[in-house]
């Protein structure tokens, strides 16, 4: 099982702050294209060129393996401070 | 000379005098640099009226240690203190303190400066403020990320 | 966006709560940096037990407003505040206060180092500090200047 | 008349604070250099190259011109904050 969280703008226009998906094994890019595949309208949010990641609560890129038992996590750029 | 983090994430207010008592007690350090960020009233052409602040739990802390540590390689550092207020505020409340002590006063304004140019481009934090209109009328809005802050990080590696 | 000085020099300690509250008030200002320099109880090889500062009384000020108006016209700021102690003082004392706001941190953080920067270099005051040697008999020096203040001071002809 | 003013470590190398000098016209250079004739033993002190000087308070070269009723003031190099 991997946890997924979104925040901020993110989550309100997937109208969700966190998902489990089971049984998923692949990178963080595979992990995203699997979100878009099961929830189409999420795409044009998720797949923004300004979207980041975090893997086990560190910035990640689209290359990092997720395994049973991550979190993961996608963001907007961030403005605090 | 001591090595002392304090980081702090915070739903309610926090005392600036209290945060730079925290940094007290290395007597080998002259220098203290500090930077306390606060809610403007005004931002991107609009009146503001109020502002919220979501994180990430877990992230948040090692994110702000992880960019601590980093200062700590470039810069001898005595003290370093970052408290960042989150949830709803006020304009003029204090979002973000950072307060870094250092025998050389060059080191103290270069790692406060390096710390907060950090924070700004990758802790995990998002401002929503509410703007008024010319009308009057209220609404919300998520703060939108800055280019001048990324451009402000690359200095940092140009050295 | 309403300009205030704050110049003071002082013989008894200062309390840097109060002078962090003596510069709010714009709500246009987001950004806050401040220096603290303390007494050190170390000092170009020697253990230092306790420190005079004797100062020009009038050039100082004089020299310490030139030195704000200098950073207002490089920067836009808000308030801008300065204390400096002189007379006897002990380890950990805080000897001087700088604090300005700015709606823009990176001119917050530059010109609180450009007067910092300045002061060093050009404000008439002069330290006496009591150092122990290591039979522990302790006696008087003037503090040389140091060569990197000066050096420090280039870095804002370069641009 | 024109107020001399010494300070520091110079003030005490030359055992004084303050003095004053009647009927003097001239440049700060001149100033000086009629001040170590009048104390030859000033004159190690006072010629050296980090000595800064101020005429009323502002920081001045030797060029500067020294009239009646001004403030002179001689110091090694400064030292706070």
């Amino acid at each position: 099982m991997v946890k997924v969280l979104f925040f901020a703008r993110l989550r309100e226009q997937l109208g969700v702050g966190e998902i489990t998906l089971e049984d998923f094994s692949g990178s963080l890019g595979d992990l995203r294209k699997t979100l878009c595949e099961q929830h189409p309208n999420w795409s044009p949010h998720l797949q923004r060129d300004d979207i980041r990641m975090a893997l086990n609560q560190e910035l990640a890129e689209t290359g990092a393996q997720v395994k049973a038992g991550d979190e993961v996590a996608f963001f907007p750029p961030v403005t605090g401070g | 000379m001591k090595a002392v983090d304090r980081i702090e994430v915070c739903e309610t207010p926090f005392d600036v005098a209290a945060e730079y008592t925290a940094l007290q007690g290395n007597s080998g350090d002259g220098a203290c640099a500090l930077f306390v960020g606060s809610v403007r009233d005004f931002n991107a052409g609009s009146n503001v009226c109020g502002l919220a602040l979501e994180h990430y739990p877990g992230m948040t802390e090692k994110s702000l240690q992880r960019i601590i540590n980093d200062a700590r390689d470039r810069w001898s550092l005595g003290r370093v203190v970052i408290v960042h207020r989150v949830g709803p505020m006020q304009i003029n409340d204090e979002i973000v303190f950072v307060g870094v002590t250092s025998p050389h006063r060059q080191a103290a304004f270069a790692a406060c400066q390096y710390i907060m140019d950090r924070l700004k481009t990758e802790a995990p934090f998002w401002k929503r403020e509410v703007v008024v209109d010319t009308s009057g009328k209220p609404s919300e809005r998520w703060v939108a990320a800055r280019a001048s802050d990324a451009a402000e990080m690359e200095k940092w590696s140009a050295g």
